[in-house]
């Protein structure tokens, strides 16, 4: 077969078939949104609006705080109503912005204007990416302009700044996630903003060639993204499907046999990976100046009436989203913000979609029976499966018995939490649980300290 | 304590077996037939009630320092006599428990005791604590070998070397062979442990209750 | 005798003659050159502690609560699980300050039967793992998650888990070490004196109109108890009732009085085991 | 030298210690919860039996010599009592690193009937000095093999369900049993074939 | 040295000094009681492997000799008489066992045929290889009418001789000793034969 | 807002099909040639030699389960593997309480008592089978022929050879080695028509199985390649017929299921091959110099003590742990 991959993995049923034809459909304007202060890694933003201000859809409304931290803008134009905790994906309450909708969508006067890549330095990128308030669209919601550090913080920040050269800009089109169709729509339908936003990356880390690793199960995306990309030093390079093909260091090890050593960020083999999204969003802003207050979102799962992916703005409630795709036909099972390999099980609707919310899944009652779980077998599969060649068993049995020095002497922290291993468990033990569980003792240990 | 506290104490609540799990080698090692087991276990109680004696009558004389090695010699002096009179009056058995004889010397049980007992106590105390601790192994050595030896051969006190052929319960063809093997030795050890940890918890749970 | 075995004999004791005064003289010589200083209190104090190794001191282990007292760096009631410090003062030659014992309380009666449920928690039975998946699944975000982490780590037996799902510490065995403490993510388990036999068993600080749906004998904060209380030891902050141990006199006013039945004496936890 | 390699491979596969010569129990089932302590214990018994055995060998000599043979038992014991006794005193001394490692175990070997049985099993073969001393570290090395094996199962026990009576000394000693069990797979083993004796 | 190092050594000394006495004077009175058991069970097991010969002779010097033949294993030799009549030769020899050596007697008539053989000392296991010394297995037919020149073995090896149910080690090393016996029996008969011209009826 | 209550738990929220019940079975399966094969050849006494065995082992766990107040677990299917594979290694002639012995010995001791499945540091069916070994040796090595199967040892050439009929029957292929008698055909011995232990003999059936579990990846091909390939290559280099010995005894049916089974063997790959490989040398040093005439059941047993350390020894190196790309 010869197609590019990284060693070990899963092969989880897709099921993408329930969206990856549909093009992707717009949400009407929500009549309200909820925004959450804190939507990405780092130290929440600061709100710049009181309650009761008039904002415009695209208008800053809190400011970044801290060096891993984005600004966040309004989505819709409307009246601030509320700022005060709301629920969150996280099943707590978190400070959010709450915005009644006007119903007309006005923009920003002040947004910013259109701009060439070519004629902007690579500093002007950086700050731009900031402005955006783009973060990582794939889940991880890393802020993205710290990926590329400016120089000044260099310095400061030195632990996110390797003075290393950077090599390639890869663009994760994996989709790796079963069900998730979102970035496969995306490719498809904006795939010149796709190559804009890179060639912008590309400038920003002075890399001289750009790549975008897309699985072979879309091979409609990836001719679209071949023909856009004519004329660009940018390969589109085709992977095998495998989970977690999309997992960065698995993305980076496919396409370019780096390994990223332990501990350390992409960048020290000179690569940075940014999700295609992202990229696609920084393209569009680079064209009409509209920073990151919309998404697209798959909604499907068997548990949804009609699977469908939604271009939607931040902040509107998952309720609003299964509403529109029809409901649910019989009561559900479980519901899941993201890709069912990675993404958080939430309990109730009226939760915000996120920057990086990439999916509504829906569980139907069947498909979540209780599992029985069985004493580890030693069966082995975990280490077959784990990408990471960790032995997630150990890990696991380490982390349930309190032996948290031997879990790191295992590698427990080298863990990426992909769920290789569970899905493979013949004993349907909570690997990954036990190993989260752990890793957050630990790192409360080392806080303490 | 009275004596027979002291005494009890040694056959029960702290045998040294089942209790306390000391002296495992030749527990292991000679409890093939009742007979070896007997005799094993009244050696040692022979040994540990003579050890108890003497380190009681010396125990202000002897400094923290020698400790040691003074209670070892004295130890050693009367496994050798009980060595020395074993095959002069039953040299069968004699060949038989073979090794473990000298190896007495070495038994935790009767270190421990010189060293937690007879070194604090009179002599009379110390006596009983011999006699009760070398009565408890003398038991448990019995019963661990009445258990290999009626289940692994369908005998009963089968003593050749003594002219005495035993009961025989049932064809030694059925025996189940593995108990007389040294693996039968530390499985049956292990079950009959398990078992007495058992009724204890369960007594301790019940007057608790 | 023959004079064969008088020679053995005589052969007999000059070798140990020999050996014996070799090995006295190389162990007195060795026992002054090569001795090492270690404190003979510690050994004694260690075979004073319960040996249980809980670490409830904090110190690893018996062995190291023992050099720690010894070197003045804990006291010598550092042991929270023996009942009597008395022999080890002796040792240490000081005087035992008789501390009051306590053992662990559970302060939250919202079991099963009581208290409402957000969603259905399908994953590992720890407290601590399913506080970190959505927040745990009882709809009170203070009561307890009913895992029984605290029933884990107890090395003494003495929690188990109700029918009700409610940790249910065993006053004779609790040695008030304070493990479950420390391992409930809601740190609802405190340390209570053992004769102060009322509690209020809520942690809830929301209003009653919010505790009101989740849980069924949650701590409204309405303060009858607090107006009840002949001793005044009962502060509301908020909203919620608080029993200051060293002024309760176990009346048991405020039981009778609690509307919500949130706080329970002794004879109410009698009847409730009935 | 194949007479050597006899002597080891026998002591460690078919007349094992452990398993089948039921020497060292104690500190068989004391020191093997954790294979880092299990294995200081076996460098510890190592040291000691290829120690004694050499010692020994000399002071039966003495004995035969003299025609006082019945003082073996208490002649070899306090010979091993002291010589434990000096080591651990001379690395406590000297080095506090093979202290920790190896030292801390030793008190415990005095009592180990391994030492003082593989004297005696040597005077019983009559084997020769060197012979004495292969043997001894042969029976040690089996014991050490066995004893780092078993705390290896050990570890893993750790983590099992056991049921509560079984906890401890009784799983230990079925665990052993089985041991035993598989070694019976040696039983009758013809060494000499095979080294081509 | 401080008076204290001294009441070491001299307490230490007493102590094996003290011991060294009790011991030598255990070991006087012992000793020859020990060496008469010995000699007696040694009288026995003759006996019993040549029940026709009454007095043994020890022959000190063939071991060495049969030895140097390539039979490994004969401890002693002893010739045997019946008033002052030759009745045969008893050997003692060891053979390794499963679990140590196996000492056994095996009696030879003059004729060269085998008359009895009995087990001395051995330390099998009690139950298995132990039954080794049952007459059950020692008075077979297979050992009764072995005769000089015949090299027996056990079932399981093509042979004649019942091993004892799952202890062919211990039953092989007899049916060994009994070979080697035979074999010497063999040699020393044939030396008589030859150089003292007896001849046998 | 929802009406009812939907589940929450940690991510991922997808399983694969293969369950360990699931695993069970498909040994159970894999196992069917064999079985079959043993009836087959020995009868209808073979049969029900499986039926007791795997009864007993079942039952015995409930029991052991119900004893202990824990949960019954005889669902999961490990019980019956360890009753069929236990009575695969049974001479076909055995008294039907051999089998029920043996099981019971091998789900309380050999897996209960460690608190069941997973923690068992041997092989159940294997202690079972070294338990009646050590126990009842005259009842464990009466072997029979197959019905007809004796027809190459009258064969001209076999007579040449001075072998008879008698001298063959009652004892196995191995043990007719080990004596030098008689040399049989190896398609004889491929198809099973020999005699052995029930289910060892068909060398045929039992690689159906094991292809069958390691096509559908149930178990590691590491360790019946390293197992069959050092037994082979060790035989060839002491100058025995590698062919033979790969032929001969249980080495097929313990290289397949035996020491594959996961519970007691290492779970990394160069454990596993580490495994494989010291279960063939000693089978082959058992065979050749041991005292028991057949080394597959303590081979496995013995390597069984080492797998803790295995495992640890052999942990893989992780991802990113190398320093990369200089």
């Amino acid at each position: 077969m010869g197609l590019k991959t990284f060693k070990k993995g899963i092969h989880p049923p897709t099921n993408k078939e329930l969206t990856a034809s549909i093009p992707v459909e717009v949400l009407p304007l929500p009549d309200q949104v909820v925004l959450p202060l804190g939507q990405h890694i780092g130290a929440p933003a600061k709100p710049l609006v009181e309650v009761g201000a008039e904002v415009a859809t695209g208008q800053k409304i809190a400011e970044a705080q801290g060096a891993v931290s984005v600004p966040l803008h309004a989505s819709i134009s409307g009246k601030v109503v509320a700022i005060e905790p709301r629920p969150h994906v996280s099943g707590r309450l978190q400070p959010a912005i709450v915005i009644e909708s006007d119903g007309a969508d006005r923009r920003a006067p002040d947004l910013a204007p259109a701009h060439k890549v070519e004629e902007l330095t690579a500093d002007q990128i950086k700050d731009l990416m900031k402005a955006a308030g783009l973060v990582g669209m794939g889940g991880a919601a890393f802020p993205t302009h710290v990926k590329y550090c400016p120089p000044e913080t260099e310095a400061t920040h030195g632990q996110y700044c390797p003075v290393k050269p950077v090599e390639y800009v890869i663009l994760n089109g994996v989709e790796c996630e079963p069900y998730l169709t979102c970035d496969h729509r995306l490719m498809l339908e904006q795939s010149a903003d796709v190559i804009r936003g890179l060639m912008a990356f590309m400038k920003a880390a002075g890399a001289p060639r750009g790549m975008i690793g897309v699985e072979a199960n879309k091979p409609d995306a990836i001719t679209a993204l071949r023909k856009a990309a004519e004329g660009y030093p940018v390969e589109v390079v085709p992977l095998k499907v495998k989970y977690p093909q999309g997992e960065e260091r698995m993305l980076i090890y496919a396409a370019t046999r780096r390994v990223v050593p332990t501990g350390s960020l992409p960048i020290e083999v000179g690569v940075v990976v940014n999700n295609v999204a992202t990229a696609a969003t920084f393209g569009r802003y680079l064209r009409e100046g509209l920073p990151l207050i919309e998404r697209i979102v798959t909604v499907t799962g068997k548990g949804i009436k009609e699977p469908k992916n939604l271009r939607v703005r931040i902040g509107t409630l998952v309720e609003e989203l299964i509403k529109y795709c029809g409901g649910f036909p019989e009561p559900p099972g479980r519901i899941i913000l993201g890709g069912p390999m990675t993404g958080p099980a939430v309990y109730r609707l009226d939760i915000p979609v996120m920057k990086a919310t990439s999916g509504v899944l829906v569980q139907t009652r069947a498909e979540v029976e209780k599992p029985q779980v069985l004493p580890c077998i030693r069966c082995g599969k975990c280490i077959q499966a784990c990408p990471f060649n960790l032995l997630p068993h150990y890990l696991a049995n380490f982390a349930e018995h309190d032996r948290l020095e031997d879990a790191e002497k295992y590698g427990i922290s080298n863990c990426r939490e992909c769920g290789s291993c569970v899905y493979v468990c013949p004993s349907r033990r909570p690997l990954l649980q036990l190993v989260k569980n752990a890793k957050q003792q630990i790192k409360a240990a080392r806080q303490k300290d | 304590m009275t004596k027979w506290q002291i005494f009890k104490n040694g056959v029960f609540n702290e045998n040294p077996t089942f209790r306390m799990v000391l002296g495992m080698c030749p527990t292991l090692a000679v409890t093939t037939a009742v007979v070896n087991g007997l005799g094993m276990g009244l050696a040692t109680t022979l040994v540990l009630v003579g050890s108890n004696v003497i380190i009681a009558l010396l125990r202000h004389l002897i400094p923290k320092e020698i400790r040691i090695p003074a209670y070892i010699v004295v130890i050693a002096t009367f496994t050798t006599i009980i060595d020395k009179t074993m095959a002069a009056t039953t040299p069968d058995l004699h060949g038989v428990l073979g090794i473990f004889i000298p190896l007495i010397v070495v038994n935790c049980i009767v270190l421990a005791r010189a060293e937690a007992f007879a070194s604090k106590h009179n002599v009379l105390d110390s006596t009983f604590d011999g006699l009760g601790m070398g009565i408890g192994f003398t038991l448990a050595l019995t019963l661990l070998s009445f258990i290999r030896e009626v289940v692994g051969t369908g005998t009963l006190l089968e003593a050749t070397d003594f002219g005495f052929e035993g009961f025989h319960l049932f064809s030694d063809e059925l025996g189940v062979k593995l108990l007389i093997l040294p693996p039968g030795a530390f499985i049956t050890l292990g079950l009959l442990l398990a078992g007495i940890n058992w009724y204890v918890a369960r007594k301790e749970e019940k007057a608790h209750e | 005798m023959e004079a064969g075995s008088i020679s053995v004999i005589l052969y007999g004791v000059a070798v140990l003659l020999v050996l014996g005064a070799a090995f006295g003289l190389g162990l007195a010589v060795a026992s002054r050159k090569l001795a090492v200083e270690s404190d003979p209190r510690i050994d004694e104090i260690e075979e004073l502690l319960p040996g249980a190794n809980c670490g409830g001191c904090g110190y690893p282990g018996c062995r190291g609560l023992a050099e720690a007292i010894v070197a003045g760096e804990a006291p010598v009631t550092g042991c929270p699980v023996m009942k009597d410090h008395a022999p080890i003062a002796a040792v240490m030659g000081v005087e035992n300050t008789a501390a009051e014992r306590k053992i662990a309380k559970v302060r939250c009666a919202g079991g099963l039967k009581e208290a409402a449920q957000r969603f259905i928690y399908i994953g590992v039975e720890d407290c601590a793992a399913a506080q970190n998946l959505g927040g745990g699944a009882k709809a009170c975000t203070f009561g307890c998650l009913g895992l029984g982490s605290c029933v884990k780590v107890c090395p003494f037996g003495a929690m188990k888990m109700s029918e009700n799902g409610l940790p249910v510490v065993d006053e004779e065995k609790c040695t008030g070490c304070g493990l479950c403490v420390k391992a409930c993510p809601r740190q609802i388990i405190t340390l209570w004196p053992v004769e102060k036999k009322v509690t209020v068993l809520c942690m809830n600080t929301d209003k009653g109109a919010a505790v009101r749906p989740v849980c069924k004998v949650g701590c409204i904060g309405c303060r009858l108890c607090s107006k009840n209380c002949p001793t005044e030891a009962i502060p509301v902050e908020n909203n919620l009732a608080r029993i200051i141990p060293e002024l309760c006199i176990n009346c048991e006013v405020c039981v009778e009085k609690c509307p919500m039945k949130t706080i329970k004496g002794e004879k109410k936890q009698e009847s409730a085991a009935g | 030298m194949n007479e050597y390699v006899l002597i080891v491979l026998s002591a460690i596969f078919i007349n094992n210690f452990i398993v089948a010569r039921f020497l060292g129990i104690c500190p068989f089932l004391g020191v093997s919860k954790q294979v880092e302590t299990a294995t200081g214990m076996g460098m510890a018994v190592t040291f000691v039996m290829a120690l004694a055995s050499g010692i020994t060998y000399w002071l039966q000599k003495v004995l035969v010599k003299f025609d006082i043979e019945f003082l073996r038992t208490i002649t070899f014991i306090l010979v091993i009592a002291v010589l434990v006794q000096f080591v651990e005193m001379v690395i406590k001394k000297s080095s506090p690193v093979l202290y920790q490692a190896l030292g801390i175990y030793l008190p415990l070997i005095t009592t180990n009937c391994a030492v003082l049985g593989v004297t005696i099993l040597n005077v019983d073969e009559n084997y020769n000095f060197l012979q004495s001393v292969v043997n001894g570290i042969g029976g040690a090395l089996g014991f050490s093999l066995l004893l780092i094996l078993f705390a290896g199962i050990r570890e893993r026990l750790a983590f099992a369900p056991l049921p509560k009576a079984m906890e401890g000394i009784p799983i230990a000693l079925i665990t052993a049993g089985l041991i035993s069990m598989a070694f019976l797979g040696f039983s009758g083993f013809d060494l000499a074939a095979l080294l081509g004796l | 040295m401080g008076k204290q190092e001294w009441r070491l050594i001299l307490v230490l000394t007493v102590i094996c000094v003290l011991s060294g006495g009790v011991l030598g004077w255990v070991n006087a009175l012992t000793a020859p009681v020990i060496e008469e058991q010995r000699e007696l069970a040694k009288q026995r097991a003759l006996q019993k492997a040549l029940p026709a010969a009454t007095t043994f002779v020890e022959e000190e010097a063939l071991p060495k000799e049969l030895e140097s033949l390539g039979l490994e294993g004969i401890v002693e030799v002893h010739r045997a008489y019946h008033d002052g009549e030759e009745k045969g030769y008893v050997f003692i020899v060891d053979q390794r066992g499963y679990a140590g050596p196996i000492r056994m007697a095996v009696g030879v008539t003059p004729l060269g045929n085998l008359s009895a053989l009995t087990v001395i000392d051995q330390s099998e296991t009690p139950g298995l290889g132990a039954k080794i010394k049952n007459d059950k297995f020692l008075k077979q037919p297979a050992f009764q009418e072995a005769q000089v020149g015949a090299e027996l073995a056990v079932k399981k090896d093509r042979g004649e001789v019942d091993a004892i149910a799952s202890a062919t080690i211990s039953s092989r090393a007899v049916v060994r000793g009994v070979n080697t016996a035979l074999s010497a029996a063999q040699s020393l008969l044939e030396v008589e034969t030859t150089s003292g011209g007896e001849g046998v009826d | 807002m929802l009406e009812t209550e939907v589940v929450v738990s940690a991510a991922p929220h997808l399983r694969s099909g293969l369950t360990a019940e699931r695993i069970m079975w498909l040994v159970v399966a894999a196992l069917i040639p064999a079985s079959v094969a043993g009836v087959y050849y020995f009868g209808w006494h073979a049969l029900l030699i499986i039926l007791v065995s795997m009864g007993t082992a079942v039952l015995t766990e409930a029991l052991t389960r119900a004893l202990m107040k824990r949960p019954i677990t005889i669902g999961d299917g490990s019980a019956a593997v360890t009753g069929l594979i236990l009575a695969l290694t049974l001479p076909p002639t055995v008294p039907l309480w051999i089998p029920a012995a043996g099981s019971a010995f091998a789900i309380i001791l050999g897996k209960q008592i460690y608190g069941g499945l997973g923690y068992n540091p041997f092989n159940p069916a294997l202690v079972g089978r070294a338990f009646l070994l050590a126990s009842w040796p005259t009842l464990m090595m009466k072997w029979v022929w197959p019905e007809g199967s004796l027809g190459w040892a009258a064969d001209p050439t076999a007579a040449a050879q001075g072998i008879s009929v008698d001298a063959v029957a009652g004892a196995t292929a191995l043990e007719l080695w080990g004596e030098g008698i008689a040399k049989i055909p190896y398609l004889q011995m491929y198809l099973g028509n020999i005699a052995g232990s029930l289910g060892e003999t068909s060398a045929l059936a039992i690689l159906l199985g094991g292809l069958f579990l390691l096509v559908f990846k149930i178990i590691d091909w590491r360790i019946p390649v390293a197992y069959l390939g050092s037994l082979a290559l060790l035989a060839f280099l002491i100058g025995e017929d590698p062919l033979f010995h790969l032929l001969a005894g249980g080495v097929m049916l313990g290289a397949f299921f035996m020491a594959t089974d996961y519970v007691t063997t290492p779970v990394t790959p160069r454990g596993r091959l580490i495994f494989g490989v010291g279960c063939g040398l000693l089978t082959m040093l058992i065979r050749k110099y041991g005292g028991p005439p057949e080394g597959v059941c303590y081979a496995i047993l013995l390597m069984n003590i080492a797998t803790p350390l295995l495992d640890r020894w052999t942990v893989p190196k992780q991802f990113g742990e190398v320093r990369a790309n200089g």
